[in-house]
């Protein structure tokens, strides 16, 4: 493009720019700047009127670049660029300026210094904006398959989402069986339906699907490659069963001496040491835990090798791997329960009788180690005064400052347990907040609370003791009637904050997606793409995003399917514009790119007896690592240049003339 | 008050100089003064840097000859790292080091110092230069001077990497072994360097020595100075230029010291005047006593003339038989004629080629053995070599990284300085008479100085080269009455 | 000097990470001063030396580079080399007499109150440094 | 006659090696000499300063100056010789990036002087002289010295420069290759670099090809602390090579010489800061990811940053030389 010619749109975003700094003022000092045609400003740039104006100068001026400043680019630079493609012109002619996060929002207090700061952006912006060119991205074919990392109720709905729309998926599982923390629960709130009767159909579902492979007792380990085109390597953990040959008869199970805690009841119950997670595990096939098995312990026993009819036992099993190669990821790896014995004041794991909600669910569900009685860990009695507390270890600057959204109405569905159990029961629930935010919560919530000998006291236990009968002992400050009361419980029941799972920090690190403060998985938007991640290709599902109950996890997970549904039904994905492109004529061939590429995506050509790097654009993510090691600025990066890059930063170090 | 003459700046030799003499009221000369007017300061920006980077670094002290301090700092880094070249690389470094030698004192014989000589003092200004040698010598033999020089420069870079700033200097060795192939050039090069030698030495004969009026001239008092003399002699106290003993013999040629250089402070002193930013070396054990020569005082002379003054003959035949010769001319040694400084020239130029030709011939030459490894530098580092214009020292301390913590570097020309300051107020009083300033002086005052080959980038890392001279001639008030123009 | 200098500051700021913590802290209304002005790039590894000079050249008292924490990279190992240059820098410009000028601080997507912290912090000691004017030293006599 | 191209040719700062490099071109000389008609230069013809004031403006069709500028009086005499020149041309290191001697902008001027004349082991100087801009000496005579620049320039911080003749010293091939270019009239954009290569030394280095894929460094080897395999490259092998950020055309002498490039040539036009640019690429391939071991690897390896990255450029580059601050007051 022979002449430049700029156009600068200054957005008043409302208040929220406009209510610091006078854009109309920027937009005149822009107006004086070398290579602006036309600079105006406008009280929401984003509208469609602010749109057309800008298409219609872009005609009207024929302006070959364009420059807005608005809020983040991380917000509407796609909005804008789509103004430019309507209007003929390359998306990579855009410009965005961020005053409003960088400026206004930041420097409300000295808003004539934030009008001077803007100045200066939009003049670094047009400076920068002279070196702009154009940039064609390439397509590439994705592969319409996906990984879904975890079993639980979002990975299975994603996962039949995905497998409906005809789509290969592959379910990562790391434990025996999938089904995750909704197949430990006993009701579900509010409806008080039976938690596996509305789990257990969809794995069935999920197991006979055509579409889904299930891969059970595996993890991902490693992730490479990118949107449309991922490499994924799942470890399949030892089971010593060859699965090929087992038909889940249980033999062995029936028959294996060997004893563990079963992980399925929160530790309250046992198993054998070969076992199935739960009776309704699938896949239907048992896995044997060396650390118990008499055999690996002891070197005796292998009753199940002799009593498996078809020979499927195998001792000598060793981990095995498998590439997975999917367009798409979705993570579904849930949540985990905070670590309850670090609120030291409660006794929690000191004091048998203080127990978390999930071993509350597994004491009263009908598989659990009680087969469905409520009773004290410590002897086994009923409990006559039952304590539930709320937000422990959530809302807490010294846990987690976030809240576990579910934990009020599981506390509710509790007082039903209970009362429903042992009719005669106290319970005593104390809250600091009762938040019945879902559909019909509110509802359910009336309903227990005025159930009798069921008491809702605002405050937290002081610091728990254990009599010698094992019931709890503890005072309660009441700041609704601001009374001390001294509480005698049999048991107490803590709705635990949630954390993401141990194993997260490892896996988001080989799918390069970032986290927020409390850990969890962070989205492209909070709003508008909460599903989504930063790194195209990986979507999320459930509580791995933050901490939800069901429905919305739910409700979250068949987004996230939709969102992979679309990108993959999308068919192609497009080289980053950022890509390292080589100035042939100044390259020397001296290598020093291919060492320090990430993606091996450079490479050495000889061409007419020279030595030339090449850029592979597939490959190429756009990191610019390359030209920042360039010794000769032969390897520059799309979008960023030195040259683009200097002009930028010789106008902001210079401030505006 | 008197009159000021200034001859700014001195020309054909690598250095800029400024003298400025100084007359009183009857016009007869009070006092002269040789100004170096800058100062570049790589004693100081040396610190800092690792010690392996000084052969390069320093080199760039000079263009003209910056194999001598390449080599005396490598030199001075075998020191520091107390390891010995293995005897292959030793000789390599000392051919190269007499090749350079060789095309040095070609340089200055035919280009700067020569043409007084070969085209003689009396001839037109115009023509006392390069192109003036050319007619006199026929530019047959100008080609010849050129394209002998360019061979042994070539054969330098061949093996020391560059010409202008070698690299090939290693503490304990070189860079890269000779192959038989450029040995054999070598060899070719080595014999027409002795040829062309030996061709120097009878030009010398036929056009200066068999003019009695010229020897006369080397030989007038005007010309001669009584001081100290120092030069590095080998094990039988013959001229080497690479290495050895530093001797310094009295002005009445009696052995006055022999030392190793790690005890050149016990010896070797500085003077500093403010008018000029060289420093002058003075011996430190007879101590300075101003700008007088005499056994009392400590100034010294180093570079050709020096050496063949503490050297009891030559290391090889034909220098020898010019050697002998000069000295029976003449009829004594010391020889404190400063122009005889161009004889002397001559003769190191002859050994130096023999020398060239004697290691070119030697079967070690191509031996790959050529770097014993350094390991932990001991902190000091002294080297020392004869660059063609004279003693030439390096002296480094670095920390236990070899980083280099400080420097001093002495140079030729440092030694010469209060010698030449001599020579040229000897000569401006010998022609400057009531008043009466000759033409000539002009030149006899260069002559005096020129003939010492004083290099300024040397003595202080400074720009050589300047302008014609101009003597400018001032009234009592200062006003400029007179303009001598060459 | 008269009224307090406002110091010139540069800030190279990758685009997953700390790019995006400074909108957090825009989002969340955190004050910090005015004097920072931010220059995008996708990944601190791109940011060159080069640039980092050329802005104390141009006027900037101080520059502060920014990108995500060791480990986060969303390109891998962009951050390590930032790092990397970055030392090397440090000990360049120890010798020249300017190392107090260059930060470099790791601010993640969700840090906008560390990066506010940095940013005063930054401000702060750049202002008791003084104003640079390296063009006017280094060319005035 | 006058059909000839008229050149001047002058030196600053300089060792006198770029003196050599033209004596160097030997034959070729006298081949020139034909064409080219000399009108200036001190170090071997007569003509002086006045001449040269007395030209017209513009007179001198190319003057060809080497040397940092160090002194008021390099100051005045490229001014004059721009005023009188067509062409004005940087040759050599030292004009064309402040050369070696630029290290002096590592120190102040009082600190060189002190060390020179007071610290140095053999001097002694119980009065403490020092040389001085002015002194009066004898009966009230004055004789001066000319005035040290606070920090050594390159040309084109002086003077407007056309070209470029780079090296230290230029070999004669480069200086042929650019006055071949000087003198057929078809001159290139301003600001180019004459007779060498647009690409860096690897273009035209040998041991380019023998370079492993990648090229990862655990560790520096100074020179002298390895035996180097002439047959691959330096780089390679652990050793600071700065064939990748230095312009070729030297013909790889000093790589031929068994010994890493240090740069003399400068940096290829797209490059705003030699230095830096070589400090990057060597950060780029060290091989630790760990910040303490990077750390270490700086403090144990990186001996001398400016030395080796600004042997040849510290003038030129954009910081030029050791800030002391404003009114002396240094950072850092």
């Amino acid at each position: 493009m022979s002449e430049v010619r700029i156009g600068v749109y200054v957005c008043h975003c409302g208040k929220n720019i406009g209510g610091v700094i006078n854009p109309a003022k920027v937009a005149e000092y822009a107006s004086t700047l070398p290579n602006v045609v036309v600079a105006r400003d406008y009280v929401y740039m984003c509208s469609s009127p602010g749109q057309s104006l800008i298409e219609e100068d872009i005609r009207k001026y024929n302006l070959n670049r364009v420059i807005v400043a608005a809020c983040s680019p991380r917000m509407h630079e796609p909005t804008f660029q789509g103004v430019l493609k309507r209007a003929g012109l390359n998306p990579w002619l855009l410009q965005m300026v961020n005053i409003r996060e960088h400026d206004t929002w930041v420097h409300e207090d000295t808003p004539d210094k934030a009008e001077e700061k803007a100045k200066e952006l939009v003049a670094a912006a047009v400076a920068r904006a002279a070196h702009l060119y154009e940039i064609t991205t390439e397509k590439f074919p994705v592969i319409k398959s996906a990984v879904v990392i975890g079993g639980g109720i979002a990975g299975i709905r994603a996962s039949l989402d995905l497998a409906n729309a005809g789509i290969k998926v592959y379910l990562i599982e790391k434990k025996q069986s999938i089904g995750g923390k909704m197949a430990q629960l006993d009701k579900t709130f509010p409806t008080l339906d039976c938690s596996q009767c509305i789990l257990t159909p969809l794995m069935v579902d999920v197991s006979r699907h055509p579409n889904i492979d299930i891969y059970a007792y595996s993890e991902v380990v490693d992730v490479s490659g990118s949107a449309g085109n991922f490499k994924v390597k799942v470890k399949l953990k030892p089971t010593y069963v060859d699965w090929s040959k087992c038909t889940g008869c249980g033999t062995c199970v029936e028959k294996c001496p060997g004893r563990a805690p079963r992980e399925f009841d929160e530790g309250l119950g046992v198993r054998k040491a070969i076992y199935f997670e739960f009776a309704q595990a699938v896949p239907r096939r048992p896995v044997i835990d060396p650390k118990h098995c008499l055999w690996f312990t002891k070197g005796i026993c292998r009753v199940c090798e002799k009593v498996c009819p078809v020979k499927a036992i195998d001792y000598g099993q060793e981990e095995r791997y498998v590439e997975l190669n999917v367009g798409a990821i979705i993570v579904a790896i849930g949540y985990e329960l905070y670590d309850l014995s670090r609120l030291k004041e409660y006794g929690y794991g000191r004091f048998k009788n203080v127990i978390s909600g999930l071993q509350l669910e597994r004491l009263s569900s009908a598989d659990g180690p009680t087969r469905g009685k409520i009773v004290r860990p410590s002897d086994g009695r009923e409990p006559k005064t039952v304590g539930i507390v709320l937000c422990a270890g959530s809302r807490d600057e010294k846990h987690v400052r976030y809240c576990c959204r579910f934990g009020c109405a599981a506390a509710i569905k509790h007082i039903y347990y209970i009362k429903h159990a042992i009719p005669d029961a106290k319970v005593l629930v104390f809250y600091t907040d009762v938040r019945a935010f879902g559909k019909g919560y509110e509802e359910f919530y009336q309903k227990y609370r005025s159930e009798d000998n069921v008491f809702f006291i605002r405050g937290r236990p002081a610091e728990i003791f254990e009599d010698k009968d094992g019931s709890l002992i503890f005072d309660v400050y009441d700041s609704n009637t601001g009374q001390l009361i001294n509480v005698k419980a049999d048991l107490v029941v803590l709705e635990g904050a949630v954390v993401p799972p141990k194993d997260w920090e490892a896996l988001r690190r080989v799918l390069k997606v970032s986290c927020d403060p409390g850990g969890f998985a962070l989205e492209l938007h909070p709003k508008l793409r909460p599903f989504e991640t930063t790194s195209d290709g990986v979507f999320l599902a459930g509580a791995i995003q933050g901490p939800k109950d069901i429905p919305d996890t739910v409700a979250h997970a068949a987004a996230a399917a939709a969102a992979a549904i679309g990108f993959l039904a999308k068919g192609y994905v497009e080289s980053v514009p950022y890509l390292a492109v080589v100035n042939d004529e100044v390259c020397s061939g001296c290598g020093l790119c291919v060492s320090v590429c990430p993606y091996d995506a450079i490479t050495i050509e000889e061409r007419e007896g020279r030595r030339v790097a090449k850029v592979n654009s597939i490959r190429c993510k756009g990191c610019g690592a390359c030209a920042a090691t360039c010794p000769s600025g032969a390897m520059q990066q799309n979008y960023f240049t030195d040259t683009q890059i200097i002009s930028e930063v010789v106008s902001l170090a210079g401030g505006a003339k | 008050m008197g009159r000021t003459v200034i001859i700014d700046p001195i020309t054909r030799l690598e250095g800029h100089g400024k003298i400025a003499i100084f007359l009183d009221d009857e016009g007869n000369v009070v006092n002269a003064y040789l100004q170096v007017p800058e100062l570049r300061g790589f004693e100081k920006f040396l610190v800092g840097r690792p010690a392996e980077d000084a052969p390069q670094i320093t080199s760039r002290i000079c263009g003209v000859c910056p194999t001598a301090h390449h080599m005396a700092a490598t030199k001075a880094l075998d020191d520091l790292y107390a390891v010995e070249p293995p005897s292959p690389a030793r000789k390599v470094r000392e051919l190269v080091y007499n090749l350079f030698m060789f095309e040095d004192h070609a340089l200055h014989f035919y280009v700067l110092g020569g043409p007084d000589f070969i085209v003689g003092p009396k001839a037109p200004k115009a023509e006392r230069n390069v192109f003036g040698v050319l007619k006199k010598v026929g530019s047959e033999v100008g080609l010849k001077v050129i394209k002998t020089r360019k061979a042994a420069r070539d054969m330098i870079t061949a093996i020391a990497g560059k010409v202008i700033h070698p690299v090939f200097g290693l503490p304990g060795g070189i860079a890269k072994p000779v192959d038989e192939s450029l040995r054999s050039k070598l060899l070719e090069v080595a014999n027409s360097l002795v040829d062309f030698a030996l061709f120097t030495r009878k030009i010398f004969k036929d056009l200066v020595l068999s003019n009695r009026e010229y020897l006369d001239l080397i030989l007038s008092d005007a010309y001669t100075h009584r001081t100290y003399y120092m030069g590095l002699v080998d094990s039988a106290n013959r001229v080497n230029f690479y290495d050895g003993m530093l001797r310094v013999v009295d002005p009445n040629g009696r052995e006055f010291a022999k030392f190793d250089v790690h005890d050149y402070l016990d010896h070797i002193a500085e003077h500093v005047e403010p008018w000029t930013y060289v420093r002058f070396s003075y011996l430190r054990k007879v101590g300075w006593k101003g700008f007088e020569d005499g056994v009392n005082s400590g100034i010294f002379s180093v570079a050709p003339l020096a050496r063949l003054n503490v050297a009891d003959g030559m290391a090889t035949p034909y220098a020898q038989e010019a050697y002998e010769e000069m000295v029976t001319m003449v009829g004594s040694k010391p020889i404190h004629h400063t122009l005889a400084m161009h004889w002397a020239r001559v003769i190191e130029m002859i050994q130096a080629a023999e020398k060239v030709k004697e290691l070119a011939e030697d079967p070690e030459i191509t031996d790959t053995n050529i770097r014993n490894m350094p390991e932990k530098p001991r902190g000091v580092g002294i080297g020392v070599v004869e660059a063609p214009r004279g003693v030439l020292i390096h002296h480094y301390e670095t920390d236990e990284k070899g980083i280099i913590k400080k420097a001093n570097l002495l140079v030729a020309t440092q030694h010469n300085s209060a010698r030449i300051s001599l020579s040229v107020s000897k000569a401006a009083k010998s022609l400057i008479k009531n008043g009466n300033i000759d033409e000539g002086l002009l030149n006899m005052v260069e002559m005096a100085y020129r003939a010492y080959d004083p290099c300024h980038a040397c003595a202080t890392h400074n720009l050589p080269g300047g302008f014609k001279p101009i003597i400018h001639i001032y009234d009592i008030r200062g006003n400029l009455i007179k303009v001598i123009k060459p | 000097m008269g009224d307090q200098f406002e110091p010139r500051i540069v800030v190279f700021a990758c685009n997953w990470c700390s790019y995006a913590g400074i909108d957090l802290a825009g989002t969340s209304r955190i004050r910090y001063p005015h004097n920072v002005r931010i220059v995008k790039v996708m990944c601190s590894g791109r940011v060159h030396p080069e640039m980092v000079l050329k802005a104390l050249r141009e006027g900037a008292d101080g520059v502060l580079i920014t990108g995500c924490h060791p480990g986060d990279c969303h390109y891998i190992s962009g951050n390590y080399k930032t790092m990397r240059r970055y030392l090397l820098l440090k000990k360049l410009l120890k010798e020249l007499g300017l190392s107090d000028r260059v930060w470099l601080e790791w601010v993640s997507a969700s840090e906008g109150d560390r990066w506010a912290k940095i940013a005063s912090a930054f401000v702060e000691h750049i202002r008791k440094l003084g104003p640079l004017r390296l063009k006017e030293v280094m060319e005035g006599e | 006659m006058s059909k000839k191209v008229k050149v001047a040719l002058y030196w600053c700062a300089s060792c006198g090696g770029c003196e050599e490099a033209i004596v160097d071109l030997a034959e070729e000389l006298l081949r020139l000499s034909e064409v080219i008609d000399i009108v200036f230069w001190p170090v071997a013809t007569d003509f002086k300063k006045s001449d040269v004031e007395a030209m017209p403006d513009g007179s001198i069709d190319i003057s060809i100056i080497n040397g940092g500028i160090r002194l008021t009086e390099h100051e005045e005499m490229v001014k004059l010789l721009r005023r009188k020149s067509k062409l004005v041309v940087a040759f050599g290191s030292c004009s064309h990036l402040g050369g070696v001697p630029g290290l002096a902008n590592l120190f102040s001027t009082d600190e060189v002087l002190k060390y020179v004349y007071f610290e140095s082991p053999t001097v002694v100087n119980s009065e403490g002289v020092i040389p001085r801009e002015e002194v009066v000496v004898d009966d009230g005579r004055k004789l001066e010295l000319p005035k040290l620049l606070r920090y050594v320039r390159s040309l084109d911080q002086v003077v407007d420069v056309d070209y470029y003749i780079p090296g230290c010293a230029p070999t004669p091939d480069v200086i042929k290759k650019s006055l071949e270019t000087l003198l057929s009239g078809v001159l290139p954009p301003k600001g180019s670099v004459l007779g060498a290569s647009s690409r860096s030394l690897c273009d035209e280095c040998e041991l380019n090809k023998t370079k492993p894929e990648k090229i990862l460094l655990k560790d520096i080897k100074r020179v002298h602390q390895v035996r180097l395999d002439l047959s691959k490259c330096y780089l390679s092998q652990g050793v600071i090579c700065l064939g990748p950020v230095t312009r070729g055309g030297c013909g790889t002498l000093c790589i031929k010489g068994g010994m890493p490039c240090t740069g003399c040539f400068g940096p290829l036009d797209k490059v705003v800061d030699y230095g830096a640019r070589a400090l990057s690429y060597i950060a780029s391939i060290v091989d630790y990811d760990d910040e303490a071991q990077a750390e270490k690897f700086v403090e144990e390896y990186i001996v001398d940053p400016v030395g080796w990255f600004y042997r040849y450029s510290l003038p030129r580059s954009l910081v030029r030389g050791r800030y002391e601050g404003l009114r002396g007051g240094a950072h850092g």
